[in-house]
C-alpha cells in the first residue's frame, strides 16, 4: 500500500492526488480502519448527518407550532417528530460528536500513537452507526415488517407506564429502546477506551497535573458515561422484559412503579446532560487561552471543579421529578444538590473570565463561537437554577420554560462550542484552514437565529405553555413567541447552509493551514496537518502543560511556573 | 520530531504508566458493577410489593452447595494463575478444569432450581413483582457466568493445545480477576435475594 | 535553551507499529445489531446476526491472539514531517508589582483563609450578640431575634405571631445557628480573600461599604427571602448590627499576619509570576 | 355577596412594595395586595394584557392568559413569591458577570500593532478563585434556605377540616372529577368556592391516574403535581379570585396531550352550592328524546358512559350525567355546542384525532337522535 494513501484524516478527495486508488479501496480503508483520527472523523460526520435530519425535524416542529390550530403534522407524526428529534440530538448527535472529539484529540494531545483499544474503538462506533441507523429504521417498520411501519413516539425520556405494551402497542418502542441500548455500548466501549488512553498512554512527562485541560475534563466525561449509562441499560432492559416477557418492572396494574423508570431514567439523564456540557467546556478551555493569549486561569481549581461537577451531577437526578410528589424534605434535598452544581460551574465561568481578562484577545471564528457560548451559557446555567427551585419548577416543569433552558444549554452550550472546536482544529485535521468569512457569516447568522428562536419560548413558558403539544388554541397569549421562535429557526437553518457551505468550499479551496495555524501551544500542534497516522516519528516529551510554548518562548517556559 | 520537546527532563527518570489491560479491566467492572447495582436496587425496591404469589418465602431456599461451588472457584482460578506463573502448566490445565466444573456446576445448580421454580411452583418472570426481580438480576448474574465459561474453556482448549505461553500471564490474571468479579457479584445477590429477600 | 532541538534524524525509525486494520468489529457490530433488530422484526434476522456476530468476535480474537497483530507504516520523508518549532520573534509583557490591577490580578500578599474563618466566628459572635441584645430590650426575649432570622426557612415561623417569635422554638434555635454559623462563617471567608484586594483603607470597605452594600441588596429583596423578619426588621438596628459585624470580621482579617503568596515566588508550585526577575 | 375579593387598584410599583411591607399580612399571605404590576415590571406582558387584569371579576370571566407571574391562589402566590427571588438573583447574577464579561471582550480586544507581544502570562489566583466560590456558595444558601421553607410550607400546608375535597383522576385524554362528600362525578370542569379575605375555602385535591402519568397544572393556582398510576398525590389550591382557570395536562401522555385540557371554574360560595345541589338533582327524563334515548342504550355508547340513575355505567369515557353543564367538548377540545356535539358523536376522531372513543359509525339519523338525546342531559 503506498505511503500517501495511508495518510489519515483524509475525507477529501483531493488528498489522494497522488495516484488516485479507487473508490472501493478508500471505502475498504476507511471501514477497516482503527486510526483514532478516522474513526473520530467518522464519528463527526456521523454526527453532523444525524444532526442535519434531526434538524430538520426541529424545524417541522416548528412549522406546526408557528401558528396555533395548525394542522401541518398530525398529533401522532408531531410526537414521533420530537421523540426522534431529542432522542436523536441526544444519542445520535451530542454523543458521537463527543466521542469524535474525543477520539480524534485525545492521543494527539497526550502524544501518544492511537487509542489504547483501537480495535474497540471501530467496534464502539460501527455500533453507534447500526444503533443509529435501526433508530430511523423504526419509521420504516416499527409495527413489525409487515405493517405500515412508525416510529416512537413517547418522549426521549420514555415515561413508563407510557412504554408499556399496554399504552404502546407495536414495534415502536422497542426500536427505542434497542437503538439506544446499543448505541450505548458503543459509548461505554469508547469511554472505557478513553480513560485507559488518557491513564496509561500519556507522553514522558505528562503527568496528570500537566495534562492539557480538555484531556482533564474528558476523562471526567469518559467516567461519567462508565458509570450513568449502564442505569440506563439496566432500565432499558427490564423494560424489554415487560414488554417481550410479560415481567412487571413497570406493570402498575401489577404493583410496579412509574416513579422507579424515572428515578432510573434520570440517575442516567442528568449525569448526561453534563455527559454533553463538559467536553464543551473542554473545548472552550482550549479554545479561550489560545485567543486570548494567555494560559487557563487556574488550572489547578478548574481540573477540581470539573471533578466535582462530576461528583455533584450524580446526586441530583431527581430535579426532573419535583412534580411527581415527593416529600418536601427530599425536594428540598434535590433542590439543593442541584444549586450546588452551579457553583464549580461558577468557577468555570469565571476562570475563562479570568483567562480572557488582561489578554489581548484576536477573535477569530473559533474565538467568537466560545464568546457567544460564554454568554448563551450563563443564561442557560441561571435558567437552570430557577428551575432547581423546587418550587419555581412546579410551575415550570414540562413547560416550555424547560425547552428553552435545554436549547439554551444545548445549543447556546454544546453546538457552539462544538462549531469552535470544528473551526479550531478543523486545519488540523484536514491542513486546509476554514474560510474566515463565510464562518462570521455562519456565526452571527445562527447566533440571531438561535436567540430568536428560544429566547421568546421562556416566556411561552412563563405563560403556561406546556412542552410536547402539537397545536394550541388562540386566546392564551403564545402565538407570538412561538411565531418568532419560527422565525428563528429560518435563520439558523441558513447559517447552518454557511457552515457546510463553508466546509465544502474550504475543502476544495481553502488556505493551507500549516502545522500550526493559532500560534497555540499542545502537542497536536506540533505535528503536520493532517498529522500522519502515527502522529509523531518520535514520541513527544513535556514538561509543563504548554509544551510548545516552551519552545516557542525559551525565556519564559512554563515549567518555571507551574 | 520538533515536538520532542523542551529540555529533556532526565533521561534516566522513570516513566511507568499502568497496564492498559488492567485499567480497560477496572472500568469495565465498574460499569458491570453500576448495571447490577440498578438491578439490585429494583429487587429492594419491590420486596414484599408483589400483589399475589408465589412469594420468595414460600419457594427460594439458598442454594448453599451452589455458592460453595462458585466461590471455591475463585480460590481454584487463583491456583491455577499461580501454576501458569509458575510455569506449571499442567497444574494450570487442572485447576482451570475443575474452576469450569465448579462454575458449570453452579449454573446446573442454578437452572435446576429455576426448573423447579417454573414448572412447579409456576413461579415465572411474569408471575409478579418478585418474578421479575428474581429472574432478572439472578440470570444476570448467570449470563455473566457463561461469559466467564467461555473464556475459561476458551483458555483452556488453547491451553490443552499448547497455545497459551507466558506472553500471555496479564490476560489471564484479567479473566481471573473478572472471575472474582463474578463471584462477588453473587455474594451480593445471594445476600438480597436468599437472605434479605425472604 | 534551545527550543527548537530536534531529535537526531538517527533516532526517527523508518517504520512505526500501527494496529493493523481490520473490519472484525465492524462485522460484530453488525451482527450485534442484526441480533436485535431479530427481536423486532423476524427471528430468522437475529439468526443471521449470530452467526455474523459469531464470525466476527472469532475474526477479531485472531486479530490478538496470540498477540496483537500490527502492520509497520513507513515514516513519511523528512520533507514532509513537521517544521520544528520556532522560537517566537515576539516578547512577552510581564506584570510588575505595583503596577495598575497587579494586585487584583497576582496578589502578593494576602491574610490567611484561616483569619477568615476566626474573622467570621469573631464577627458573627459580636453581631449575635447585638441582636440578642436588641431582642432583650425592644422584645423581651432572647429568642425572637433567632426565630425572626430562622423564618427565612421554617414555615411555622414565617406565619407565627409576634407573640409566637418571642417564645422558644428548638428548630428555631438549630436553624438559627446554623444559618447564621454558616453566613458568618462564608461572609469571614470572603473578606479574608478581598479585603487585601482593596487599594487602600481596607476598613472603609470592610466596616462600612460591604455591608451596606448586602444590606441594600437584603432591603430589596427581605420580602421574599424572609417575609416575617422583612415585617418587622428595625432598619436602624439592623444596620448597627451589619456595621458592627463589618467592623469586627475587618479588623480581625486585617490583624492576621499577611502571608505571602505563591505567586510571587518563582519556582513554586503552582503558581508563576513574572516579577521575579525584578526581585531577583 | 363580598365574598369575591376585589383587587385595589393599580399601585405604583415603588408605592406598592412600601405598601407591601407596611401592611404585608403574615398570617395570611394569600391575600397579599402586593402583587400589583410585578408583571409589567417584568417586562412580560407583551402577548395580551387582557384578561385578568380587568379587576372585580365574576365567574364567567375566563383567565386565559395563565401567566404564573399572576398567581390568584394562595400557593401560586407562595411558588410566585420565591419565584420572584429566584428570577431577581438570577437577573443580578446575569447583569454582573454579563457586564464583566462584556467589558473583558471589548477592553480586552487585540488591537493593531499587538503582533509580536504576548499580554502577561497569569497562571491564576487563589484569591479570587476562593472569592468567587465563596460568594456563590451565599448565594446559593439564601436560596435554599428559601427553598426549604416555601417547599414545606406548600406541601404540608395544614387544610380546614372542612375544605372541599375533591377526587381527580387523569385519563388518556380527559379528566375524571369526583366530589366524595357530594356523590357528584363530572369530568373536565372542576367548581370550586372561592375564598376571601375573613374565610378560607380551600380545596384538597387527590390527584390519580387510569393509565399513565398526568400532571395537573393550573398555572394561575398551584404549581403542577402528577398523576401517577398506582399512587395518589394531594395539592390544594385556594383561589381569591373567581373566574374561569386555563390549565393542561403537563406531563407528556400520548397522542391527544396537547388537546387535555382543564377548566376550573372559580364560583362564589352561593353559586357553588347552587352548581353542586344541579348536579346532584335526580335526572329528568325529558320525553322529548325518547328515540335518541333509547338508540344510546342500545348501542354501546353505555359500555363506556355513565349517567346516573340510568343504565348506563361506563367508567371508559366521561360521566354524561349533566353534559350540557360543561362549556366544552372532549376536555376542551371543542366548545360544546349541538353542532359540536353532532360532529363528536359522528365521528370523534375528526375533532380530536387519535382519541379513545371510537368511530361509532352511526349514520346522520341516528347521530341526530343520540345528540338530541344528549342536548336533554342539563
Ligand atoms: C447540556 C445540558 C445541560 C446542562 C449543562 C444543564 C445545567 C443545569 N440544569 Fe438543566 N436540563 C437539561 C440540560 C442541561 N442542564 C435538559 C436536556 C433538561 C430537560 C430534560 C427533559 O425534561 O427533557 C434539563 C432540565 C433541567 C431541570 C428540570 C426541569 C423540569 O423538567 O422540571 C432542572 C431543575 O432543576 C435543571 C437544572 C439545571 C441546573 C441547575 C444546571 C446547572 O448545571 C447550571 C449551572 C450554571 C450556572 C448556575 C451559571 C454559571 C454560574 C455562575 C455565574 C455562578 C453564580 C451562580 C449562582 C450563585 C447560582 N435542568
Ligand atoms: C443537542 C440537542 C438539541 C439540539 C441541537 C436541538 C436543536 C433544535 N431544537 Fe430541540 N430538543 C432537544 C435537543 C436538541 N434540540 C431535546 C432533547 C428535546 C426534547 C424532546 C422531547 O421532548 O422528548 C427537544 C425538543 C424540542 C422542541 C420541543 C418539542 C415539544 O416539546 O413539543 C422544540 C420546539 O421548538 C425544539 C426545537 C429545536 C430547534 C428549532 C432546533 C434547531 O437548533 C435546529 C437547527 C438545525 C436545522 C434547522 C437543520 C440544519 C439545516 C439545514 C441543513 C438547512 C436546511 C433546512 C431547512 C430549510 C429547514 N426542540
Ligand atoms: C370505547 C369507549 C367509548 C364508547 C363506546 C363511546 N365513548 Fe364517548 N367517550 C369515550 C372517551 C374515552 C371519551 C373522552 C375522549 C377524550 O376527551 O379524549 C368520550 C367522550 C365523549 C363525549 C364528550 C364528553 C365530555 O365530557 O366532553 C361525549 C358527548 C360522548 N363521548 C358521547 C358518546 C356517545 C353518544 C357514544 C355512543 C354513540 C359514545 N360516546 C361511545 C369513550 C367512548
Ligand atoms: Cu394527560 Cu398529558
Ligand atoms: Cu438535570
Amino acid at each position: 500500500m503506498p505511503a500517501s494513501s495511508l495518510n489519515p484524516a483524509v475525507p477529501i478527495p483531493q488528498a489522494a492526488a497522488a495516484e488516485r486508488p479507487s473508490i472501493p479501496s478508500i471505502l475498504h480503508e476507511w471501514v477497516t480502519t482503527t486510526d483514532h483520527k478516522r474513526l473520530g472523523l467518522m464519528y463527526i460526520m456521523a454526527g453532523l448527518l444525524f444532526f442535519v435530519i434531526s434538524g430538520c425535524m426541529a424545524a417541522l416542529i416548528r412549522v406546526q407550532l408557528a401558528f396555533p390550530n395548525n394542522d401541518f403534522l398530525p398529533p401522532q407524526m408531531f410526537n414521533r417528530m420530537f421523540t426522534m428529534h431529542g432522542t436523536a440530538m441526544v444519542f445520535l448527535v451530542g454523543m458521537p460528536i463527543i466521542a469524535g472529539l474525543m477520539n480524534y484529540l485525545v492521543p494527539l494531545m497526550i502524544g501518544a500513537r492511537d487509542m489504547a483499544f483501537p480495535r474497540l474503538n471501530a467496534f464502539g462506533f460501527w455500533i453507534f452507526l447500526f444503533g443509529g441507523g435501526l433508530l430511523y429504521f423504526s419509521y420504516l417498520a416499527a409495527p413489525g415488517l409487515s405493517g405500515a411501519g412508525s416510529a416512537p413516539d413517547v418522549g426521549w425520556f420514555a415515561y413508563s407506564p407510557l412504554t408499556g405494551k399496554a399504552f404502546s402497542r407495536g414495534h415502536s418502542t422497542d426500536y427505542w429502546i434497542l437503538s439506544i441500548m446499543i448505541s450505548g455500548i458503543g459509548s461505554i466501549a469508547s469511554a472505557i477506551n478513553v480513560i485507559v488512553t488518557v491513564i496509561t498512554m500519556r507522553c514522558r512527562g505528562m503527568t496528570l497535573m500537566k495534562m492539557p485541560m480538555f484531556v482533564w475534563i474528558v476523562l471526567v466525561v469518559a467516567y461519567l458515561i462508565v458509570i450513568v449509562l449502564p442505569p440506563l441499560t439496566a432500565a432499558q432492559i427490564m423494560l424489554l422484559l415487560d414488554r417481550f416477557l410479560g415481567a412487571k418492572f413497570f406493570d402498575t396494574q401489577a404493583g410496579g412503579s412509574a416513579v422507579l423508570w424515572q428515578h432510573f431514567f434520570w440517575i442516567f439523564g442528568h449525569p448526561e446532560v453534563y455527559v454533553l456540557i463538559l467536553p464543551g467546556f473542554a473545548v472552550a478551555t482550549e479554545i479561550i487561552p489560545v485567543f486570548s493569549r494567555k494560559p487557563i486561569f487556574g488550572y489547578a481549581v478548574m481540573v477540581g471543579a470539573s471533578v466535582m461537577i462530576g461528583f455533584i451531577s450524580l446526586g441530583v437526578w431527581a430535579h426532573h421529578m419535583f412534580t411527581i410528589g415527593m416529600s418536601a424534605m427530599s425536594n428540598t434535598f434535590f433542590a439543593t444538590s442541584t444549586m450546588l452544581v452551579g457553583i464549580p460551574t461558577g468557577i468555570k465561568l469565571f476562570n475563562w473570565l479570568g483567562t480572557m481578562w488582561g489578554g489581548k484577545i484576536r477573535f477569530k471564528t473559533p474565538m467568537l463561537f466560545c464568546v457567544a457560548f460564554l454568554f448563551q451559557f450563563l443564561c442557560a446555567g441561571l435558567t437552570g437554577i430557577m428551575l432547581a427551585v423546587a418550587p419555581f419548577d412546579w410551575q415550570l416543569s414540562d413547560s416550555y420554560f424547560v425547552v428553552a433552558h435545554f436549547h439554551y444549554v444545548l445549543i447556546g452550550g454544546l453546538l457552539f462550542t462544538i462549531f469552535g472546536a470544528i473551526y479550531y482544529w478543523f486545519p488540523k485535521a484536514t491542513g486546509k484552514l476554514l474560510s474566515e468569512k463565510l464562518g462570521k457569516w455562519h456565526f452571527w447568522v445562527f447566533l440571531i437565529g438561535f436567540n430568536l428562536t428560544f429566547g421568546p419560548l421562556h416566556i411561552a413558558g412563563i405563560l403556561g405553555m406546556p412542552r410536547r403539544i402539537y397545536t394550541y388554541d388562540v386566546g392564551r397569549g403564545w402565538d407570538v413567541w412561538n411565531l418568532l421562535a419560527s422565525i428563528g429557526v429560518i435563520f439558523q437553518a441558513v447559517g447552518i447552509l454557511f457552515f457546510v457551505g463553508n466546509i465544502l468550499w474550504s475543502l476544495w479551496k481553502g488556505k493551507k493551514a500549516g502545522d500550526d495555524p493559532w500560534d497555540a501551544w499542545t502537542l497536536e500542534w506540533s505535528t503536520t496537518s493532517p498529522p500522519p497516522p502515527y502522529n509523531f516519528e518520535v514520541l513527544p516529551e513535556v514538561r509543563s502543560r504548554r509544551p510548545l510554548w516552551d519552545l516557542k518562548h525559551p525565556t519564559d517556559p512554563d515549567w518555571k511556573y507551574e | 520530531m520538533a515536538a520532542a520537546s523542551s529540555p529533556t527532563i532526565s533521561a534516566a527518570a522513570e516513566w511507568k504508566l499502568p497496564s492498559k489491560r488492567k485499567v480497560g479491566l477496572i472500568c469495565l467492572l465498574a460499569t458491570e458493577s453500576a448495571l447490577f447495582t440498578i438491578f439490585v436496587v429494583a429487587y429492594l425496591f419491590y420486596l414484599g410489593k408483589s400483589l399475589n404469589g408465589p412469594y420468595p418465602k414460600d419457594i427460594l431456599s439458598p442454594p448453599w452447595l451452589a455458592s460453595v461451588a462458585l466461590l471455591s472457584s475463585s480460590v481454584t482460578v487463583v491456583l491455577a494463575e499461580r501454576a501458569f506463573l509458575r510455569g506449571n502448566l499442567g497444574r494450570f490445565k487442572l485447576m482451570l478444569f475443575v474452576t469450569i466444573a465448579l462454575g458449570v456446576f453452579f449454573l446446573g445448580a442454578t437452572a435446576l432450581e429455576w426448573k423447579r421454580l417454573i414448572t412447579h411452583d409456576q413461579f415465572t418472570i411474569s408471575s409478579n413483582l418478585a418474578g421479575s426481580t428474581y429472574y432478572s438480576l439472578v440470570g444476570l448474574h448467570a449470563s455473566h457466568v457463561v461469559i466467564g465459561l467461555l473464556l475459561l474453556s476458551l483458555v483452556w482448549v488453547l491451553s490443552l493445545a499448547n497455545w497459551v505461553g507466558p506472553e500471555q500471564h496479564e490476560r489471564v490474571e484479567m479473566l481471573s480477576w473478572y472471575w472474582h468479579f463474578v463471584d462477588a457479584i453473587w455474594i451480593v445477590v445471594f445476600t438480597v435475594v436468599y437472605i434479605l429477600g425472604r | 535553551m534551545p527550543g527548537n532541538e530536534t531529535k537526531p534524524s538517527s533516532e526517527t525509525p523508518t517504520h512505526i507499529a500501527l494496529p493493523a486494520p481490520t473490519m472484525w468489529p465492524m462485522v460484530t457490530a453488525f451482527g450485534i445489531t442484526l441480533l436485535v433488530t431479530g427481536l423486532v422484526t423476524n427471528l430468522a434476522v437475529s439468526v443471521v446476526g449470530l452467526v455474523v456476530a459469531l464470525v466476527g468476535a472469532v475474526g477479531w480474537w485472531r486479530d490478538v491472539l496470540p498477540a496483537d497483530r500490527h502492520e509497520h507504516v513507513p515514516v513519511v520523508p523528512p520533507s514532509e514531517r513537521a517544521q520544528p518549532v520556532q522560537v517566537a520573534a515576539g516578547r512577552v509583557e510581564h506584570l510588575k508589582l505595583g503596577q495598575a490591577g497587579h494586585r487584583v490580578r497576582v496578589p502578593a500578599e494576602i491574610h490567611p483563609y484561616s483569619s477568615g474563618l476566626k474573622a467570621g466566628i469573631a464577627g458573627g459572635a459580636v453581631m449575635a450578640v447585638l441582636a440578642l441584645g436588641y431582642g432583650l430590650i425592644r422584645h423581651g426575649s432572647l429568642w425572637y431575634p433567632i426565630n425572626l432570622l430562622s423564618a427565612a426557612a421554617v414555615p411555622t415561623l414565617a406565619t407565627a405571631t409576634t407573640e409566637q417569635l418571642r417564645a422558644f422554638s428548638s428548630t428555631g434555635l438549630a436553624v438559627g445557628i446554623f444559618a447564621h454559623g454558616v453566613v458568618s462563617l462564608l461572609v469571614g471567608f470572603v473578606y479574608a480573600v478581598m479585603v487585601p484586594m482593596f487599594p487602600r483603607r481596607g476598613w472603609l470597605w470592610a466596616g462600612i461599604v460591604l455591608p451596606l452594600f448586602w444590606t441594600g441588596l437584603f432591603y430589596g429583596t427581605s420580602k421574599f427571602i424572609n417575609p416575617a423578619l422583612a415585617g418587622r426588621v428595625d432598619w436602624p438596628w439592623f444596620v448597627v448590627c451589619q456595621i458592627a459585624f463589618g467592623m469586627v470580621t475587618g479588623y480581625v482579617v486585617a490583624r492576621s499576619e499577611r502571608i505571602e503568596t505563591r505567586q510571587t515566588w518563582p519556582l513554586a508550585a503552582r503558581i508563576g509570576i513574572e516579577s521575579q526577575e525584578e526581585r531577583e | 355577596m363580598g365574598a369575591a375579593r376585589r383587587r385595589k387598584p393599580k399601585i405604583l410599583r415603588r408605592e406598592g412594595i412600601r405598601a407591601a411591607r407596611a401592611t404585608f399580612p403574615l398570617t395570611q399571605n394569600h391575600v397579599n395586595p402586593a402583587r400589583i404590576s410585578k408583571l409589567k415590571r417584568l417586562g412580560l406582558v407583551v402577548a395580551g394584557g387582557t384578561g385578568s387584569w380587568a379587576f372585580g371579576a365574576d365567574s364567567a370571566q375566563v383567565h386565559s392568559i395563565a401567566n404564573i407571574f399572576k398567581p390568584l391562589s394562595a400557593p401560586a402566590e407562595a411558588v410566585y413569591e420565591i419565584s420572584l427571588l429566584a428570577l431577581l438573583v438570577c437577573a443580578g447574577i446575569f447583569l454582573v458577570v454579563g457586564s464583566l464579561l462584556a467589558y473583558a471582550v471589548v477592553k480586552f480586544r487585540s488591537r493593531p500593532g499587538d503582533e509580536g507581544t504576548e499580554p502577561p502570562q497569569i497562571y491564576g489566583s487563589n484569591q479570587l478563585e476562593m472569592a468567587w466560590t465563596a460568594i456563590p456558595i451565599l448565594i446559593v444558601f439564601v436560596l435554599v434556605l428559601v427553598t426549604a421553607r416555601t417547599t414545606a410550607d406548600v406541601q404540608n400546608h395544614p387544610l380546614p377540616e372542612d375544605s372541599l375535597k375533591v377526587r381527580v383522576v387523569g385519563h388518556q385524554w380527559w379528566w375524571e372529577i369526583h366530589y366524595p362528600d357530594h356523590g357528584v362525578i363530572t369530568a373536565n370542569e372542576l367548581h370550586i368556592p372561592v375564598s376571601s379575605r375573613d374565610q378560607r375555602r380551600p380545596t384538597a385535591l387527590r390527584l390519580e391516574s387510569a393509565d399513565v402519568i398526568h400532571s395537573f397544572w393550573v398555572p394561575q393556582l398551584a404549581g403542577k403535581t402528577d398523576l401517577i398510576p398506582n399512587r395518589a398525590n394531594d395539592m390544594w389550591v385556594e383561589p381569591y379570585q373567581t373566574g374561569t382557570f386555563l390549565g393542561n395536562c403537563a406531563e407528556y401522555c400520548g397522542t391527544q396531550h396537547a388537546k387535555m385540557l382543564l377548566r376550573v371554574v372559580v364560583e362564589t360560595p352561593e353559586e357553588f352550592a347552587r352548581w353542586i345541589a344541579s348536579q346532584k338533582a335526580p335526572v329528568v327524563q325529558d320525553s322529548s328524546a325518547q328515540a335518541g334515548r333509547d338508540l344510546f342504550f342500545n348501542t354501546s355508547c353505555v359500555n363506556c358512559h355513565r349517567i346516573s340513575g340510568t343504565a348506563a355505567e361506563g367508567v371508559f369515557g366521561p360521566d354524561l350525567t349533566r353534559l350540557m353543564s360543561r362549556s366544552t367538548l372532549a376536555a376542551g377540545a371543542a366548545s360544546n355546542t349541538p353542532e359540536n356535539l353532532r360532529l363528536w358523536v359522528q365521528n370523534p376522531h375528526t375533532i380530536k384525532p387519535g382519541c379513545l372513543m371510537p368511530d361509532m359509525q352511526l349514520n346522520p339519523a341516528e347521530v341526530e337522535k343520540i345528540v338530541a338525546y344528549l342536548l336533554t342531559l342539563k
